[in-house]
């Protein structure tokens, strides 16, 4: 029963610490599918966290604190659609710019919340569900976010694959000239594709500031952006593809620690350094076959779209 | 919109040059108006932030002192960026030329020949350069994205770094503290300026980036990193291979990141700590972009930069802000360029709002 | 420009903060000391803060911003600050500085620290007492003789009550990292541990006993608002009491630079109030362990104490050398963690 | 409304248009008729495709006014476009290489229809033009004669009243074209209205009712192609006479370029790898390859210029050394230059300048010093380009991408052409060039023939190759057929076998089979 009892709690851990980065991915995968690289994933993160923090302490509203995160993505966002969309500014550059412009708002906005924390109430879960053995505490005993995550998983996917929308959406990714001469409006469509990137990362900031810790503290998304940003690469742009990625991150991260408390005598500062290696090694394994990884990058991916 | 863009013939010089300075000149408008609205005397924010710091000669001194590592690391980087080698792991690569410049200086701790300084910053260099070969070989080889790989290794850089000083290196009189032994007198750069703490790495940098210009402006190797930059296929049509312009540009900006590694440890810092950057790598990104690439104009924009930190630290002593204003007015220095980007090959033109004017038209036929 | 100061001008104190001052925490605790101390000085001093202040040579230029703005008495509140604050007091012979934790000093510049070790000691105790699983976890940051300190006085004070006790630790090599903190308490919780005590600065160790229903021992804050049914107790410095010691001895010319290492008994240091679920008895004796240790009458670190190896390297009857605690760089038997050769 | 036979189906009054100071069309007025075949002529930038992308609602013209059916239609776009029936088969751009045939259609079909609905209806139509798609293939994986079908039956499934097509013949072999025609002359007869934009006049005249000539944005004439000789409708469009290309008797000389028993695969997806192919190109020779890009056209062009050269060495030689493994610049010191078919981007860098762009692929010594750019040579050089093959605008400083695509192809071939070489490999040399341009290019590569170089031409243009070749021979499916003599053979038989098809037949070109078809 011990053994169960810890693989549960390994799994659950698992699947919350990778709840950030599946949000982010998942709001990185649909900008990308429509052509835009925006880099500024791990800004538009910490100023959701912020912002996130800064309402749930004001507010005691937990919803209201991820509502409020996402506008701050979404609005962050947006002013990297103006850069990149409407100025035709360099994708790179300007996804560059943003994560230190994110960094210094976010430090700017959660100034006043530092070494705070938001009470939290007992074990999250759903009453009586969460108590069904095994499949309770696997199903049921999981922050409200990570539910989102996976509703937004399946949103995606059905979005892309099976929409309208989603269609018009891969449409502008993959040629967007062809999109424009058939009258597809290119840049509303990517700017909306920018901003849902923009306040899924606000979501999965405010998942780490309100709901993992809950604290705020500068740069607390400790690269999570980027990793977000392999991820979507890894997943060879599918949706379904960036759960597994997610899962495998956040998996490193919650076995490295146990291997510490094991006590392998392995310096804990290598042990910290596995899952940035493990995300050079997996972008390696995925990327090393050029084909494909050329066949599922959307076409016009970072390059400019001019009227 | 009453206001058309269209496409200059040839990009207008008069723009390129001017666009940076006006840039500058926004953000400092836009950062005077952000220091108002959180309730500080513009003016006075204004002067504590870009007159207070380097109103002295040792204020001087400082801003030389920060000067030197940014701009080492910004003129490698532009080299790269300039053939769209995306390397923004210059932090990593820095830290990991402070970690072989700094051991040789350790492992020689007794010698106190001239030679050791040289040594360290080729040490360091190779160091740098080193990290950086991993990004290219899992580039040329293994195809995975340069942006992702220096950066996860400069999180590894760091851990490393801490590795070594909370073990191998740290020093064993330092009460178990993580630094490593401070150098001594022959494997530190010697300072410029009596008062200041101004060293010879200035001096260094700015030999980096003349020679990096020469190198931009004049040289057939430039040409062809700048034309696999600008256009792969036009690279690989007039033979210049892709592989060798990113194994260059890596190797380049790995070189002199490393090289500001050892202008910290040797110079500023004078021994190996747990941190010997406080995010040089990750600001000479800007700073390369400031400058437009051009090594030239990325001294001056080295010199804007490190008056920023200086100056954001400046406003948190002597005004109490945040010093999370930096970032913010870096961020939108950043902005103001790349917004100005669009005038260089683009004109704004005023149609009016009476006229039934329209988008141009989308590039559907050749 | 230098201020030349008058006899009746207050004395400027300059403190400089490596992090935020927040709510809890690190600093929190400094800014907490160096309000009670103004309130206590009242017009003589006037304090002036600098947070955020990254360790290393660009503290330099704060700490002489501080020296030339005619601050008289300059506290630096962290290592990290060592070399740098040793480099200002060579400029402003004058000038007096307090610098933390470390081991340099100059004529005008001494050393302070606190013997977190004591009240640690004291939380071992109600932890070792309390723990159902015989295994406690402990969130650590870096293998520090001040952390080893720590550890180690926890460690004695839980065996005292339950000889079975060991102790599991995880590094997370930061001193402020809530995300590592919260993952590395969960998974000592999941390897089956009752109790986490960290030396870490943030509230995640303890709103994640508070969440998952297990217990645990604060540091540097009492955080029970976060962990209303967690905390055990929680090892915390009183500062104020020592920032208006030390600043009244540079107001009345008494200050010396001899180095400070305050125990328990100086008022600087004690232990939360201990958790309505640890049993009366247990607490009352914890309490007369405290007034013990204040007393002078018992070190926690007194012989037969063994290392990991089972080396015995405080023999019985004999107290640890402060000169051998200061370098401690060995964990005591029932630790289970490796440290770096 | 109405729809009388005398009344125009679409008809513009003085559409205007400026890009900055250039005005790509100049007050025109166009009636198009119902059941007419409606030809738009000009050189190149005389404004043709502004005018159609105007139509179709994809660029919003400065002034005047469109009538369909007699009522002015003040707001185009293309949705109201497709809704009035207007339907557009674009030269570029204009299909979803990464989407699926039926999401190609399913993406601008009316609100509401349905996947399956829509696969029904494509099975009908296609059935009914004897156009065959496969829904369910990835449009990216298509030949270009594919594309331009499914682009096609997009169209027609809107029952289109106007269809408007913009050079559809570049990327069709002669018979894919004539079977074009004939589909276009029975939607024709059904009452559709069709523009047709094309610089081939001999396809204007066999096919098209009406021709408006274009020149500088204005229309200049308005004739009846089917009784104007092709110089005429030139002389309409350019002004004057566009001489014939003087082209003199072979008297080719030794072997400079061959290939030999040269195979390999294809570097990316979808593409057609080579299969033993074997040529040689002699001295003052014309060798010319027809066949549709995507049989391994780019294939054997990586290997032929050194971009690839992951063959033996003696797999490619130049004047009787083994070159196979050489790379680009040693074969360019052997003498080899090369025009590529992409003008921006490869034969060119945008974003640089004419005398940046000059130093690409040449490497005169007094280029250089020490490893540096002696810049004054290299203008000079520049300056003697841009005058002797008179590229406009006659500027240095211009980046590459402000140019027309026929002044930039002028540049490229200058710049290649004056390093003096002793072997040409051209590839597309006049695509989508006008007329006047296209015999201009011809007639250099023709008279550097006259000087001994060998030239090797890849082209899908029969009537280039006719033109211009002393021996032809055809790429399909990464098969290289035997070399004939351009007297030797026809334009049909060259056509049949570029459709992989020994005889005449219906089915799908490239889809057909296996190079043993050919033999
Ligand atoms: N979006 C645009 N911005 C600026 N100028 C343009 C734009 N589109 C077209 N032009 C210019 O307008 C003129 C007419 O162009 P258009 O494409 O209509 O010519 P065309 O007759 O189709 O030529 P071609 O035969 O080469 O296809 C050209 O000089 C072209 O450079
Ligand atoms: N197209 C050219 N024609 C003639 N000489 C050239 C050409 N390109 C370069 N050169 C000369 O060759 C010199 C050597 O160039 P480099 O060594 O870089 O070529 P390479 O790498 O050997 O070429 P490749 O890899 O194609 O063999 C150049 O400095 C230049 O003077
Ligand atoms: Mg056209
Ligand atoms: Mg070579």
């Amino acid at each position: 029963m011990a053994e169960a009892d810890f693989f549960i709690f390994i799994a659950v851990a698992t699947l919350t610490a990778a709840t950030p980065l599946l949000l982010a991915a998942l709001g990185e995968l649909v900008s990308e599918r429509s052509g835009v690289l925006n880099l500024g994933v791990e800004g538009m993160m910490l100023v959701g966290a912020s912002t996130g923090f800064a309402v749930a302490a004001g507010s005691q509203s937990l919803a209201l604190a991820v509502l409020a995160a996402i506008a701050a993505g979404a609005v962050l966002s947006l002013l990297f659609g103006f850069l990149t969309l409407t100025c035709m500014a360099n994708q790179v550059a300007t996804g560059l710019a943003l994560t230190i412009f994110g960094t210094g708002v976010s430090a700017y906005i959660g100034s006043g919340y530092t070494g705070s924390a938001l009470e939290v109430a007992g074990p999250a879960g759903i009453a009586y569900l969460s108590e069904i053995p095994v499949l309770g505490p696997l199903m049921f005993s999981l922050e409200p976010l990570t539910y989102f995550a996976f509703l937004m998983l399946a949103g995606v996917w059905w979005f892309l694959q099976r929409s309208r929308a989603g269609l018009t959406l891969r449409a502008v990714g993959d040629a967007p000239e062809a999109a424009h001469a058939n009258g597809l409006n290119v840049l509303r469509v990517r700017y909306l594709a920018v901003m849902f990137g923009g306040a899924m990362a606000g979501a999965g900031g405010a998942f780490l500031s309100v709901f993992y810790t809950p604290v705020w503290v500068e740069n607390m998304t400790a690269g999570r952006g980027w990793i977000a940003i392999a991820l979507v690469v890894f997943a060879a742009w599918k949706p379904t593809r960036v759960l597994f990625g997610a899962l495998l991150f956040g998996g490193v991260t919650i076995v490295q620690f146990q291997v510490q408390g094991i006590n392998l005598g392995i310096p804990t500062q290598f042990l910290s350094m596995l899952p940035y290696a493990a995300t050079i090694v997996v972008l390696v394994v995925i990327s090393s076959d050029r084909i494909k990884i050329g066949l599922s990058t959307p076409a016009s991916l970072g390059v400019p779209f001019r009227r | 919109m009453p206001i058309r863009l269209e496409p200059r013939a040839a990009a207008s010089r008069w723009v390129r040059y001017l666009a940076p300075v006006a840039s500058a000149l926004a953000a400092m408008i836009a950062g005077t108006l952000l220091f108002f609205f959180i309730g500080h005397d513009p003016a006075e924010a204004f002067y504590v932030f870009f007159v207070q710091p380097v109103s002295d000669l040792y204020g001087l001194g400082e801003l030389f002192l920060k000067t030197a590592p940014i701009l080492l690391c910004a003129t490698g980087l532009a080299i790269g960026f300039r053939s769209n080698v995306w390397n923004i792991g210059a932090e990593g690569q820095l830290i990991l030329g402070a970690i072989c410049g700094g051991s040789l200086a350790l492992a020689f701790d007794s010698v106190q020949g001239w030679w050791l300084l040289p040594a360290m910053f080729l040490a360091g260099g190779i160091g740098g350069m080193a990290w950086a070969t991993v990004a290219a070989v899992l580039r040329v080889r293994f195809n995975a994205n340069e942006i992702l790989v220096t950066l996860m290794l400069t999180y590894i850089a760091g851990l490393f770094l801490s590795y070594l000083v909370y073990g191998p290196l740290r020093s064993p009189t330092g009460f178990n503290w993580p630094e490593s032994t401070a150098f001594h007198g022959a494997a530190r750069l010697p300072r410029l300026l009596d008062g200041t703490r101004m060293n010879a790495g200035i001096l260094l940098a700015l030999g980096v980036a003349v020679a990096a210009w020469v190198f931009v402006r004049f040289s057939y190797l430039s040409y062809q990193m700048e034309v696999g930059g600008k256009a792969v296929n036009a690279a690989r049509y007039a033979g210049f291979g892709r592989n060798r312009m990113i194994w260059l540009g890596l190797l380049i900006s790995g070189f002199c990141a490393g090289l500001a590694g050892v202008v910290e440890v040797a110079g500023t810092i004078g021994k190996l700590r747990e941190v010997v950057s406080p995010g040089y790598g990750f600001a000479a990104i800007i700073v390369a972009y400031i400058g437009r690439l051009n090594p030239l104009a990325i001294i001056l924009s080295s010199v804007l930069m490190a008056l920023f930190f200086i100056g954001g630290e400046q406003a948190k002593v002597s005004l109490g802000v945040p010093s999370a204003i930096t970032g913010i007015f870096q961020g939108t220095l950043l902005f103001f360029l790349l917004m100005s980007d669009l005038l260089v090959s683009y004109r704004l033109t005023w149609v009016g709002f009476a006229s039934n004017s329209a988008e141009g038209g989308g590039a559907v036929d050749g | 420009g230098t201020h030349s100061a008058n006899a009746g001008d207050p004395l400027g104190v300059g403190f400089v903060y490596f992090s935020p001052v927040g709510d809890t925490g690190w600093t929190a605790e400094h800014d907490k000391g160096r309000l009670e101390m103004e309130a206590a000085l009242g017009a003589k001093v006037k304090a002036k803060i600098v947070e955020n202040v990254a360790y290393g040579p660009d503290a330099l230029r704060v700490i002489r911003q501080l020296a030339a703005d005619g601050h008289k008495l300059i506290y630096t509140t962290s290592f990290g600050f060592m070399d740098q604050t040793l480099e200002v007091a060579g400029l402003y012979p004058d000038i007096k500085f307090m610098h933390l934790d470390g081991y340099k000093s100059a004529e005008n510049m001494g050393t302070y620290s606190l013997r977190y070790y004591e009240p640690s000691y004291l939380a071992g105790m109600v932890a070792g007492a309390t723990t159902k699983s015989d295994t406690i976890g402990y969130v650590s940051s870096f293998p520090l003789p001040a952390v080893l300190q720590i550890i180690n006085g926890f460690a004695l004070g839980a065996q005292a009550m339950n000889p079975d006790v060991k102790i599991k630790v995880i590094e997370v090599n930061s001193w402020y990292d809530p995300g590592r903190e919260r993952e590395a308490t969960d998974a000592l919780f999941a390897q089956g541990v009752d109790i986490v005590a960290h030396v870490t600065d943030s509230s995640a160790p303890t709103l994640s006993a508070q969440r998952t229903g297990k217990l645990v021992i604060g540091f540097h804050s009492d955080r029970s608002k976060f962990g209303p049914d967690s905390q055990l107790t929680a090892v915390i410095p009183v500062w104020g009491e020592f920032y208006t010691r030390v600043t009244k001895t540079v107001l009345d010319g008494s200050w010396t630079n001899a180095p400070i290492w305050d125990p328990m008994s100086a008022g600087v240091l004690a232990i939360a109030p201990i958790g309505k679920m640890v049993p009366e008895d247990i607490a009352a004796k914890v309490m007369k362990r405290q007034a013990e240790i204040t007393a002078g009458t018992f070190h926690p670190f007194q012989g037969p104490i063994k290392d990991q190896a089972g080396t015995v390297r405080v023999k019985d009857g004999e107290t640890i050398p402060d000169a051998d605690l200061y370098s401690m760089n060995w964990y005591v038997q029932g630790v289970e963690a490796t440290l770096p050769e | 409304m109405g729809e009388g036979p005398g009344q125009p189906r679409l008809k513009l009054r003085g559409i205007h248009k400026t890009y900055s100071a250039l005005v790509a069309n100049d007050r025109i007025d166009l009636d198009v008729m119902p059941s007419s075949i409606h030809a738009v002529l000009g050189e190149n930038g005389a404004g043709k495709s502004t005018l159609m992308k105007i139509i179709y609602g994809v660029t919003e013209a400065d002034a005047g006014t469109m009538f369909w059916n007699g009522a002015p239609q003040p707001h185009l776009s293309p949705a109201r476009a497709r809704q009035l029936g207007i339907g557009m088969v674009f030269q570029h751009f204009s299909l979803f290489p990464a989407l699926t045939v039926l999401e190609n259609i399913l993406l601008f079909a009316p609100k509401g229809a349905t996947r399956e609905e829509l696969r029904s209806t494509l099975k009908t139509v296609s059935a009914e033009y004897g156009i065959p798609v496969n829904p369910d293939d990835v449009v990216g994986r298509l030949g270009m004669g594919e594309r331009q079908r499914v682009e096609i039956v997009r169209c027609l499934l809107q029952k289109p009243k106007l269809l408007i097509l913009d050079e559809p013949t570049s990327v069709l072999t002669p018979q894919a074209a004539e079977d074009l025609f004939v589909m276009l002359r029975r939607l024709a007869a059904n009452g559709c209205s069709i523009l047709y934009i094309s610089h081939k006049l001999h396809e204007v005249r066999e096919l098209c009712h009406t021709a408006t000539v274009l020149k500088a944005g204005r229309v200049v004439a308005t004739v009846d192609p089917r009784e104007e000789s092709e110089d005429a409708l030139a002389r309409h469009m350019l002004g004057s006479m566009v001489p014939a290309i003087r082209h003199d008797a072979a008297h080719a000389g030794a072997e400079r370029m061959s290939v030999l028993a040269l195979s390999r695969d294809s570097e990316v997806a979808g593409g057609v790898g080579l299969d033993d192919v074997n040529l040689a190109v002699r001295c003052g020779e014309i060798f010319g390859i027809a066949g549709i890009a995507g049989n391994g056209q780019a294939e054997l062009l990586e290997a032929l210029s050194g971009e690839w050269v992951g063959a033996p060495a003696e797999c490619v030689c130049l004047d009787g050394a083994p070159m196979g493994r050489a790379g680009v610049r040693a074969r360019r010191r052997a003498g080899l230059v090369y025009v590529p078919e992409e003008r921006l981007g490869r034969g060119s860098v945008p974003g640089m300048p004419l005398r940046r762009n000059s130093l690409l692929t040449t490497g005169f010594a007094n280029f250089f010093r020490g490893g540096l750019i002696r810049q004054g040579p290299v203008d000079a050089f520049t300056r003697r380009c841009i005058e002797e093959f008179d590229v406009r605008p006659a500027d240095g400083t211009a980046n590459a991408d402000a140019l027309s695509g026929g002044n930039l192809q002028k540049f490229i071939v200058g710049r290649e052409l004056l390093q003096s070489p002793k072997a040409v490999i051209a590839a597309q040399p006049t695509w989508g060039l006008d007329v006047g341009a296209a015999r201009a290019i011809r007639q250099l590569l023709v008279d550097l023939r006259e000087d001994g170089v060998a030239i090797l031409v890849v082209s899908e243009d029969l009537d280039e190759l006719f033109a211009i070749c002393d021996q032809i021979a055809v790429l399909a499916n990464g098969c290289l057929s035997e070399a004939k003599s351009a007297s030797s053979t026809s334009v049909e038989e060259i056509g049949r076998l570029m459709s992989g098809r020994p005889v005449a037949g219906v089915g799908s070109p490239l889809q057909g089979g296996a190079c043993a078809d050919q033999a």
